[in-house]
């Protein structure tokens, strides 16, 4: 395990991106979001929860594909260049670790998406253990340890020191890297993490979430939870805006459009959300006609859909960033308690 | 995805002297959907149409480009050309490489690569052109002539002649408007009465002809075969159809001090009153602001004298709604005011008089009963100057830009009057060019310096001071002597500029026919359509559409009549099918779009809507195409964007943005 | 001076005034109370800049005659400005070094006890810009 | 600076077709010249220019844009323009207001009889834009290249 | 509250609703949500306290397509939207039994959280019947206290008064929350030079995520379909591609709006990113205002607004560069 002073991290983010791209939590205008480290960034990280996620670090919210240019009559195709060049994530929290690993599940199996995989390759997660989880958190319940996330680099904030600790070859080589900031650290601090885990576990187990059930969401639920009235109920207030899907860590999907610059045309893809009316749409219409649908969609699809392909693994990581953010507060907390009381009944 | 052909059109130089066509050709042939690019000399031509024919059929062409003159100049010849070759006339474009290029760009360079643009912009419109189909909407078979000068009458009569009924709406007591007024008209010097007269008893008895005097026109709605006309009849206290017109309310009335604005103010006429002794109808009018029983409550003695008790105190203005197939406006003119020129003295001198007030004295019905004399002492001038371009052809903002056309002409017949009758006096004209184009015009002019001595000089006159003696000293230059002339006069006439009738510009707007700085109405083309205004329906009569005189305000009248009655000759006219469209699944039935249609035509149903799949009954909004006029407000008022322009839409707009911009 | 073309650009530039405007009316003549005075007419101040015959312009009377009324700039119907072209030309001299209509010495004797002050003012800004 | 390197503004002017296209034409028929930097949409009436036109054209990579149409009162539509004019001039104090260099966006009423008045209008407008120079601030990155 | 709820289960009950719309108690301290009710015992969890910052007028919409009708509770600012949507023809007069419920300013609890207070678990002082003006807040992290005002939304500091400009009936009392003038900010942002305007608005639009809540709350943005997702521009776009390139989505939306415009602040309480929303179209306001006359969009259901009419004087567009 590695240190260093609070008071020197910015050495060590400039040390980071002498070579590299980094990305860390930055405060923009009054919101705290994942943005390339500069020298006047105003970098933030005792906010809890940015207002996106980081997944763009790895699944840009837009991205060009390919752009068709014509010249004299003939058609050009020119791909756009996968990323090459590392980067650092720095400061992801479990859950944010988690939703990555939803998204591997996505654009690591086959056919692989090689802009996904690119970046994949690149960057080197460093995770920040949650000092201060708040009432919104339900990490919890999808087994995240917010206390001790795991990616290539697990770090610790103290009082006036961080702590440092490298857990795959990346995070290794990125350790090796930054051996001029970063100090060996001793037994006492390994306690003093310790310490803080058993401190970040303590609050957990009084978070109100914490105790969420999804018992009842396992197995072969496909038919019950789809024919349910409840959803009838739950979707009233949804405005069908897209700030659940855009927020969450786990949400991919995506659409493909095309943009003609005058000079060609770029076709690139962009997130797209489930909750809007045009999510899919084809010439015909739409196969999720109501607001209704499209609601069930998106929670069967985090809850029932995913799990089913992918070995019971949850496409929800408890950040509860919908929580926060839904204008009519709604989230995907209500809609487990509200099965769960279906239930009881 | 559409097959278009490009036809580059050289307009002999006028486009090929500065656009490299050949250069156009070559660079749009690999635009998408083209497959079919050609230059030629004039496409216009019979040759050039039957290239585009001959493309359109062997290429199986399904919207063609033409790339030449404004789409003003021949859009409708292009687009027969397409209709007759078996395209849909709407499926034309026009790039506008003449009027909007060739002719204002000099670099060839510049000029062609603006050219390609244009070019680029149609076609990327013309790919996303729909075929249309106008519609039809009926022609009442009515006219309304506004304004009974002579233009006004003329028109009129040409139209009853020709079997249909005609209105004619005049603003004062009486028809015969500025012609009335004049003494005699050059240049034959038979007397303006004699020939008027009969035609506005020619027209008070056309049983076609229904003549609204002392009215005004108050709304216009509607298009062309179909407007609707709102015409007001003001109070004229006097019941038409009881009034035998013996005049003894006229004699009997106390109220004697108002000016006569039939004598241009020089004289005073009685309260209830017709303009002039020949007035159509002849029927009086109160003039309320100088009635005595208007003012105060008492008199009342023109009632009493009325035998027919045609008088009626208590009439009110009166509104007809009348719907009409076409409208002339035929508002006539005034003299401009003088106010700007202080060096003529126009308004420190009774001697100094417009033209026009000349005429009146010189008639023998005006003022003087003919008898030529100052009008501040009525004594026999003997030394009359006549100043020329008083407020025309004038740079600054003092007075008009433009000739006034008809006064070299009157102010030779006024000397000429004058040496005739009074050879005693001498008649001096200063001139800046004497200007008489037109038959027996200039012969007319020589005349009057050959055979009557009257003493041109040319250059202007600087000032005009009265003296204490009554006289009057005229400053002005001789250019040709190069001696400045210092001239005593006894009176000073000034030609003084025209202009259209101040109400004209009202008028305009609520026809919707545009017009010019100088509040001339426009015609729809200087050359090839003088007497129409671009706003369809509405034709253009005498000198509301520019200075002219009688003959040719005449000729004009004729020509407006003809082209009247070329509409209302049909049954029905094709409507422009690019109208507005509401597409129902977008519509929120939300009404903003018919909150700013000028037209009314939009209006709301409650119908089933199939929304891809899913069935309810909504609100749409619904635009009806015979009265949907394309001006395209709704469009954008609408926030869905369910509003769209045929012909103009949303996207072909875009399309020509990208298009110019990339 | 330097070239003819040259001065005439530039009597055109200081008086703002456009000689192609001019209709050869005559009115500026009709209203000139020095007319009489005058070697070069004032409707033939237009002429002779539209010609560039610059030297006789400056080299006549009428340049000292102009009494600077603005009558005829007033009046005239095309906006012209005749005040305003000699009164550029004026100018074209006395930019001039040494070329000065009066010398300064000359003044004080051509002063009268009543010549109203203002007069004077007016003179100078003539005669001695 | 030559000729060549001089900043050649791309400039839209949506011109109605009863009065301002028709002054054009008569620009053009009077030879009196402008920039061919400006090139002419023909809309029906000024009221037919959206401002998603105007912003798509600045998009896409106009420098300015310029919307011309019947003086107040002739109309060919009698009130198209008075729309017009309520709509442009909040859109133009949207664009103030964040930012967007004022004088790149332009209204102005231009009759039939106008030629004179569309040239003169014309000059201005590309000169004014010559002096902002090239739009940046409303342009779409994608587009500059 | 109470008052609220027993009305509505006499209304019920009586048959002259079918439904009532209001809020439902949330499962945090701060989050009700709006919800429809068609029992009295649904009713038991009816709340309606300082955190039902939504604006129901917009749900009306579609209750209008429902069988019967349904009791809407609307907060003086909302009964702005609601009358505007009538003017619309966008909801039912007839289809709604307007309940008007006393407001004393509508909480944020972004605000409360951008004052460090996390990990709540419960605030008191949110209720219509506390009399305090500070909130008490207990968090896993201790015990905090904020001012009632200091948490209220900007729209309360602005608030348009008291009363409610339609209903049927008013339960409640109001208070006066405005402490702020209402176009102060967008003087500031007008004193600004053009470089700073600029700056200004691209970091504020730089954040926005197109998720579309501004335009989904909006009672104003009540399209079928939006041209934002329809191909009626060629304007359908996800994408947020360069920093400044939501201009045209948001420019749009406001001027869309513009005229129709409450003024009701949802767009910014929902922008999950805290862009202030407002800005662009309370700018449109105030230029409508000092251009047009003064005009309240929703203030009645008949009026027509100033983007549908016209004066024959009225100012040219060069007035926005001659102002300066």
């Amino acid at each position: 395990m590695k240190k260093i002073a609070k008071a020197n991290l910015s050495a060590l983010f400039r040390l980071i991106a002498e070579n590299r791209d980094l990305y860390l939590p930055v405060n923009v205008s009054g919101q705290v979001n994942f943005a390339a480290y500069t020298e006047d960034a105003k970098v933030d990280l005792d906010t809890l929860k940015t207002v996106k996620s980081p997944k763009d670090a790895f699944f840009p919210q837009s991205e060009n594909l390919y752009t068709v240019t014509k010249n004299d009559g003939k058609m050009k195709i020119e791909p756009e260049a996968l990323k090459d060049k590392d980067f650092v994530v720095f400061g992801m929290k479990g859950c944010d670790v988690k939703g990555i690993e939803v998204l591997d599940r996505v654009f690591l199996s086959e056919p692989v998406d090689s802009f996904y995989a690119a970046r994949r390759a690149h960057g080197t997660i460093v995770a920040l253990a949650c000092n201060e989880p708040e009432e919104s958190c339900f990490c919890k319940v999808f087994g995240v340890d917010c206390a001790e996330p795991t990616a290539d680099v697990t770090v610790w904030m103290a009082e006036d020191v961080m702590y440092w600790k490298a857990l795959t070859d990346k995070g290794e080589a990125l350790t090796k890297s930054l051996a001029e900031v970063l100090e060996d650290a001793d037994s006492s601090d390994e306690a003093a993490v310790e310490n803080k885990k058993a401190a970040i576990h303590k609050i957990v187990e009084k978070l109100p979430y914490s105790n969420l059930s999804l018992e009842g969401w396992n197995g072969d639920v496909l038919t019950e939870k789809f024919d349910s009235a409840l959803w009838e109920e739950l979707y009233k207030p949804c405005l069908a805006c897209g700030t659940c899907t855009f927020v969450c860590p786990t949400c991919q999907c995506y659409d493909i459009k095309d943009y003609n610059t005058g000079n060609g045309v770029q076709r690139y893809r962009c997130w797209d959300s489930c909750m809007y009316s045009d999510f899919t749409m084809m010439a015909h219409g739409n196969n999720r006609t109501s607001q209704m649908q499209r609601f069930r969609q998106r929670f069967m699809h985090k809850l029932v859909y995913f799990p089913a392909n992918n070995q019971g693994m949850y496409s929800c990581v408890g950040c509860g960033r919908c929580v926060d953010k839904c204008p009519s507060a709604l989230n995907i907390v209500k809609v487990i308690k509200a099965f769960s009381k279906e239930g009881e009944r | 995805m559409q097959r278009v052909g490009v036809f580059v059109c050289h307009c002999g130089s006028n486009i090929a002297a500065t656009v490299d066509v050949k250069r156009v050709v070559e660079a749009i042939s690999n635009e998408p959907g083209v497959v079919h690019a050609e230059d030629y000399q004039y496409m216009c031509s019979e040759a050039g149409q039957a290239l585009i024919a001959k493309a359109i059929k062997e290429k199986a062409l399904t919207g063609i480009v033409v790339c030449s003159c404004s789409p003003r100049m021949h859009e409708a010849t292009f687009r027969k050309a397409a209709e007759r070759a078996g395209l849909n006339p709407y499926m034309v474009e026009i790039a506008n490489i003449r009027e909007h290029c060739s002719w204002i760009h000099k670099d060839i360079v510049e000029a062609t690569e603006k050219a390609v643009i244009l070019a680029r912009a149609a076609i990327a419109k013309v790919n996303l052109n729909t075929p249309l189909k106008p519609g039809e909407s009926r022609v009442t078979k009515r006219a309304l002539v506004i304004g009974g000068g002579i233009a006004g009458i003329q028109t009129a009569l040409d139209i009853a002649d020709a079997g249909y009924e005609v209105d004619i709406v005049e603003k004062t007591p009486s028809i015969g408007g500025r012609m009335s007024q004049l003494d005699k008209t050059f240049p034959t010097l038979d007397c303006s009465a004699c020939i008027l007269t009969p035609k506005m008893v020619e027209a008070a008895a056309h049983e076609k002809i229904n003549i609204y005097t002392y009215s005004e026109v108050d709304k216009v709605s509607g298009f062309v075969g179909d407007f609707t006309v709102d015409i007001r009849k003001k109070a004229r206290s006097v019941d038409m159809d009881k009034c035998t017109g013996c005049g003894v309310c006229q004699e009997k009335c106390p109220s004697k001090k108002a000016p006569s604005e039939f004598n241009r103010g020089l004289g005073t006429r009685s309260a209830i009153y017709t303009p002039f002794a020949q007035a159509i109808p002849n029927v009086p009018v109160i003039d309320r602001e100088n009635c005595i029983k208007f003012k105060t409550g008492k008199c009342g003695i023109c009632a009493k004298v009325c035998q027919a008790g045609a008088i009626d105190y208590e009439q009110k203005d009166e509104i007809i709604t009348e719907k009409y197939g076409a409208i002339v406006v035929a508002t006539g003119f005034d003299t401009i005011k003088l106010d700007n020129y202080d060096e003529y003295a126009y308004s420190q001198s009774k001697d100094v008089i417009t033209s026009l007030e000349l005429e009146r004295v010189m008639n023998a019905a005006g003022t003087t009963k003919g008898h030529l004399e100052r009008l501040s002492d009525g004594k026999a001038p003997k030394d009359i100057v006549f100043i020329q371009c008083v407020g025309s052809r004038c740079a600054d903002d003092r007075g008009k830009s433009y000739c006034s056309k008809i006064c070299c002409m009157y102010t030779a017949k006024h000397a000429m009057l004058i040496r005739d009758k009074y050879p005693d006096v001498n008649v001096t004209v200063f001139y800046i060019d004497v200007r008489t184009p037109g038959k027996n015009f200039d012969e007319f002019y020589r005349r009057a310096v050959e055979q009557y001595g009257v003493n041109y000089i040319k250059g202007q006159v600087g000032k005009v001071i009265p003296q204490p003696d009554g006289s009057l000293l005229v400053q002005g230059v001789d250019l040709l002597d190069n001696k400045q002339i210092l001239k005593q006069a006894d009176m000073v006439v000034l030609a003084t500029a025209i202009e259209p009738d101040p109400d004209v510009r009202k008028i305009a707007t609520m026809l919707t026919a545009s017009i010019d700085t100088n509040n001339f109405l426009t015609e729809a083309h200087a050359k090839l359509r003088p007497v129409e205004s671009p706003t369809a329906g509405i034709f253009l009569s005498g000198v509301c559409q520019g200075p002219k005189d009688i003959p040719e305000t005449v000729a004009q009248a004729g020509a407006a009549a003809v082209k009247a009655i070329g509409l209302l000759a049909k049954d029905k006219l094709l409507t422009n099918p690019c109208t507005a469209k509401a597409d129902e699944l977008l519509c929120n039935g939300c009404s903003a779009c018919a909150n700013v249609c000028p037209y009314g035509a939009i209006s709301y149903e409650v119908k089933e809507v199939n929304d891809h799949g899913i069935r309810e009954q909504r609100r749409v909004a619904v635009v009806n195409s015979a009265l949907c006029q394309g001006c395209g407000a709704c469009t954008v008022t609408c926030p869905s964007g369910a509003m769209d322009l045929q012909g103009f839409s949303n996207l072909q707009i875009i399309s020509e943005v990208d298009a110019i911009c990339q | 001076m330097s070239s003819e073309k040259n001065c005439a650009q530039q009597i055109k530039e200081i008086s703002g005034a456009d000689p192609l405007k001019c209709m050869k009316c005559g009115k500026c003549s009709a209203s000139c109370p020095s007319f009489n005075e005058m070697d070069i007419k004032p409707h033939q101040f237009v002429s002779y800049v539209a010609n560039g015959d610059i030297e006789a312009l400056v080299n006549s009377k009428s340049l000292y005659k102009c009494l600077s009324c603005f009558a005829c700039l007033e009046r005239c119907p095309r906006d012209v400005k005749p005040a305003k072209l000699i009164d550029a030309a004026r100018q074209l001299v006395v930019r001039q070094r040494g070329k000065d209509y009066l010398t300064a010495d000359e003044i004080p004797e051509l002063l009268d006890e009543g010549l109203p002050q203002q007069l004077l003012v007016s003179a100078f800004r003539r005669y001695r810009r | 600076m030559s000729v060549e390197n001089q900043f050649k503004p791309k400039i839209v002017a949506f011109c109605c077709n009863w009065c301002s296209y028709a002054g054009a034409d008569l620009a053009g028929s009077s030879r009196l010249t402008y920039p061919a930097d400006v090139k002419i949409i023909r809309v029906p009436c000024s009221c037919r220019v959206n401002p998603m036109f105007i912003l798509r054209a600045f998009e896409k990579g106009a420098d300015g844009v310029i919307i011309c149409g019947c003086h107040p009162g002739d109309c060919h539509y009698s009130t198209g323009n008075y729309y017009a004019r309520r709509r442009m001039t909040l859109l133009f104090s949207m664009l103030d207001y964040i930012g967007i260099e004022n004088g790149r966006t332009r209204v102005e009423w231009v009759s039939a009889a106008e030629g004179v008045k569309f040239s003169q209008t014309m000059n201005e407008f590309v000169d004014k834009i010559r002096s902002l120079g090239e739009n940046v601030r409303l342009g779409d990155l994608r587009c500059k290249k | 509250m109470q008052e609220i709820i027993s009305r509505a289960k006499e209304l019920l009950e009586n048959g002259t609703v079918a439904r009532v719309l209001g809020w439902k108690i949330g499962d945090l301290p701060y989050n009700p949500e709006p919800a429809y009710f068609e029992t009295a015992k649904d009713l038991e969890n009816f709340v309606y306290n300082g955190f039902c910052g939504a604006n129901l007028s917009k749900y009306m919409i579609e209750a209008s397509k429902l069988e019967g009708k349904t009791m809407i509770c609307l907060k003086p600012c909302d009964s702005y939207s609601f009358n505007q949507l009538i003017k619309e023809h966008r909801v039912d007069r007839d289809k709604a039994y307007i309940v008007g419920v006393g407001c004393k300013g509508k909480l944020d609890i972004e605000k409360i959280k951008k004052a460090g207070i996390k990990g709540i678990e419960s605030i008191s002082g949110i209720e219509m019947t506390d009399a305090a003006d500070t909130l008490e807040i207990k968090t896993i992290y201790g015990d905090k206290t904020m001012s009632y005002a200091d948490a209220m939304l900007e729209r309360c500091h602005v608030c348009k008064g008291k009363d409610h400009v339609i209903y049927d009936e008013l339960i409640g009392e109001s208070k006066d929350t405005k402490d702020a003038e209402r176009f102060a900010e967008i003087e500031k942002i007008e004193a600004m030079s053009p470089e700073e305007k600029f700056e200004f608005f691209k970091a504020e639009l730089s954040k926005c995520i197109r998720c579309n809540a501004c335009r989904n709350v909006c009672p104003a943005c009540s399209c079928r379909k939006c041209v934002f997702d329809s191909n009626k521009f060629d304007s359908a776009q996800k994408a947020n591609v360069d920093s400044f390139e939501e201009k045209m989505f948001h420019i749009i939306r406001a001027f869309h709006v513009a005229g129709r415009c409450t003024d009701c602040g949802e767009c910014s309480r929902v922008c999950p990113q805290g862009i202030p929303l407002h800005l662009f179209n309370r700018k449109f306001i105030k230029d409508i205002n000092e251009l047009y006359g003064e005009y309240q969009a929703g203030a009645d259901a008949e009026s027509k607004g100033p983007l549908t009419d016209f004066t024959f004087d009225d100012a040219e567009p060069s007035v926005v560069a001659e102002r300066g």
